[in-house]
């Protein structure tokens, strides 16, 4: 098998101008940001990127909005980036804005091959407007869709050389369900560990989904 | 502290009294936040927090900041022990599946059916809705804590006019004026805070409300 | 908070004739022993058992089975314990069959608060009969329910005494499911740690999803 | 080594050569299990264990084996280092998500749709689907490795009789007689067994198939 571990610019030859992009984070804790720097780089324009929220101005997926790299955000929060507001006000970014729960099983089943899951949230708000609306035993669920992406960005603190995962408290977030739900996964980590170091019962994200792992932890977007 | 400070303090130290032993509590962003610094004695409580874990202590001594270790605002704080983190799916689930006890968030308007609007102000304010819709539905008991008017606006209403964050969900209503239960049949004003009227909470209220015969004072 | 930690007799008090009862493993691996010893010796019966299986005459699920006292079974297999088919032939036990991970998602559905999920397997199959079909992109999904129980049963390597626990290799199977989607939880667990000694990282199940906890780990069945 | 099994052997080898370099890959208890022992040189697959685990490794020596460490079969194995554990929710997403490249399994019946009968014989032999169902629906490509003929009836029929496990998910069927694809047009036989000939490949085989022009000899 094929060695996984690259660098940033070699792992996001693949992300294509038009492509939708799940990154991992919650508020950029748990976020790639070196892969962020890498996007910026490349120049790489006009994506739709699916993550928890746009982060800061200066922090996390905030920053791919400040450069005007996306075309739309499917995020459940932009109170934190003012950007976001206002090209979103411009008409210059669709904003999607999903509840957090939702966003999480919608990515969910995307990794999972489901066709999509019943949830109350959003019952009798904007929220359930042009969607099924199915009863079951007496209770009213939205039918919500799964996503995919064609790349996922994402952050781990550990990984052996087969793409093992390990996140770290609360910057785990997203980022396991993401490396289920994308065509092309590649991680960003803190420290890369030989193989069989890990327990297999401490592994969060299997080998077998992640395809590029890129060496983080250095000053991000500095 | 003035009396604006007094006031918010009011509103925590109450919602506070409102945790049992053993909750599992998801507390909002703001002034929800604070109800974590008033637990009555011999109530020890579990905070959850959405982004991934329970166990929420409370901010670390300056320099012993964990940047993996924040709260739903981003914002620094601790992991007690007997903590355990999971991700996003899971913690939704947990949110969803009922297995938070009490949810206590803050609202821009609730109304008399127990409707709350907490996410958006249409061509203004458009933060997005977080996780407050989950945790509006799927928490067992939804308190929501807030002054009782915002620049003398009334913000309980008699129906709620800015888009909603879940359609009767909310149970009780705690404000600096008093307690309000969400009922079957409308608002009840249950406790009101010393020194204020129940003419007082009305000339301050959008909403009609019923009055219980045995009104208590509100109790910090 | 209350002391968790308690006798399976004690424990086992709460369940009642007739009640539906989660028990954990896959072919007894990861199954509680000595709760099932323990339900053989309180005499409950009538019992609605969801699981992965009826386990072997001898161990797991199967002794419930071969004791009489279920009344029915949710499982995704059964030709491991000839004593169910017996009685499934013989009308004593209704044999519902679900494919394992339509019930590893029905059980995280009975947990997560979803009213059900879209899943493509039994497409075209008996499994489909009854149930309702939902086209998504084109592609047809049967729509599976939430399953959940007033009991769960479960076996876990290590708790802490706030119930938080750790499962061990293919021993965590339906464990961690099924304790999210059961009124009660009970955890038979081989093993008992101090509170702060298990890493936040590590823990597979929070404690607060843990009512009782059970010291096993001895001979069981003998 | 009997002829019979000898046979199973070819069938065995020859499934084998199905899996490249990377491949993750679910056998199936029986026949399928014994893939795993004839790997082609430099061809390194991952095999999942649809109880919880990927890195699946043979058995374990005399008295080293782990309690909790089993096969779909409950039978002792071991785990690979680089191998990872998961809950069962997390190991049919893995199935059903397509992550599995390969999934290998047994028949009662293959017809010429691609519709596979595994998992019951009404009014005789009902032991369950199991993980077949998921498998069959969610790997990547769905190869049938059986013994061509169960008693001297085919096994490989017009129609299946059975209930299915899957409806027009079979890609590959190897038997000990040759192998065969299942294309939108129907089956083909690529590959015959040294000293078969095809008309002993259709009096075994109750459905009507097609014979590739540069047909080949099937190579354990």
């Amino acid at each position: 098998m094929g060695k996984k571990v690259t660098t940033r610019q070699e792992a996001l030859k693949a992300v294509r101008d038009g492509m939708t992009i799940m990154i991992g984070g919650f508020l950029a804790v748990g976020t790639p940001e070196g892969l962020i720097d890498g996007l910026l780089e490349s120049g790489v324009r006009d994506l739709v990127v699916i993550g928890n929220d746009t982060g800061f101005v200066d922090k996390g997926i905030g920053r791919l909005v400040v450069a005007k790299r996306c075309r739309e955000v499917i995020v459940s929060h932009v109170g934190t980036n003012p950007e976001t507001g206002r090209q979103m006000n411009s008409g210059e970014l669709k904003v999607t804005l999903v509840p957090q729960g939702t966003l999480a099983e919608q990515v969910r089943a995307g990794g999972a091959g489901l066709g999509g899951i019943l949830t109350p949230t959003g019952i009798g708000t904007v929220v359930a407007e042009g969607k099924q609306v199915v009863q079951v035993a007496g209770k009213d669920y939205l039918l919500e869709l799964p996503l995919r992406a064609d790349v996922a960005l994402i952050k781990a603190h550990k990984a052996d050389e087969k793409g093992n995962l390990v996140y770290r408290r609360s910057a785990r977030n997203f980022n396991p369900l993401m490396a289920m739900a994308a065509d092309l996964v590649i991680a960003e980590v803190d420290e890369i560990v030989p193989v069989g170091s890990l327990d297999p019962d401490a592994i969060m994200t299997p080998g077998l989904l992640v395809d590029m792992i890129v060496p983080g932890g250095a000053c991000h977007g500095c | 502290m003035d009396a604006r400070e007094q006031m918010r303090e009011l509103i925590v130290r109450r919602v506070a009294r409102e945790l049992k032993d053993g909750d599992v509590v998801n507390l909002g962003i703001g002034l929800p936040t604070k109800v974590a610094n008033h637990l009555p004695e011999g109530v020890e409580v579990i905070f959850q927090s959405e982004n991934g874990f329970v166990g929420l202590g409370p901010a670390p001594e300056p320099g012993e900041e964990d940047p993996d270790v924040v709260n739903a605002g981003a914002q620094p704080v601790t992991i007690l022990p007997g903590g355990a983190c999971f991700c996003s799916a899971t913690s939704f689930a947990l949110i969803r599946g009922g297995h938070v006890d009490v949810t206590v968030l803050g609202a821009l308007e609730v109304d008399q059916y127990g409707n709350l609007a907490s996410w958006m102000i249409p061509g203004k304010l458009v933060p997005g809705m977080g996780g407050a819709m989950d945790l509006t539905v799927g928490a067992k008991r939804v308190i929501v804590a807030m002054e009782h008017t915002n620049k003398g606006r009334p913000k309980i209403v008699a129906e709620c006019q800015l888009p909603l964050t879940a359609a009767r969900e909310v149970d009780l209503i705690v404000t600096e004026m008093g307690v309000m239960e969400v009922r079957p049949d409308g608002l009840w004003l249950v406790e009101i805070a010393p020194g204020i009227t129940v003419d007082e909470v009305r000339a301050a209220t959008a909403a009609p409300f019923n009055v219980v015969d045995d009104l208590k004072v509100m109790q910090a």
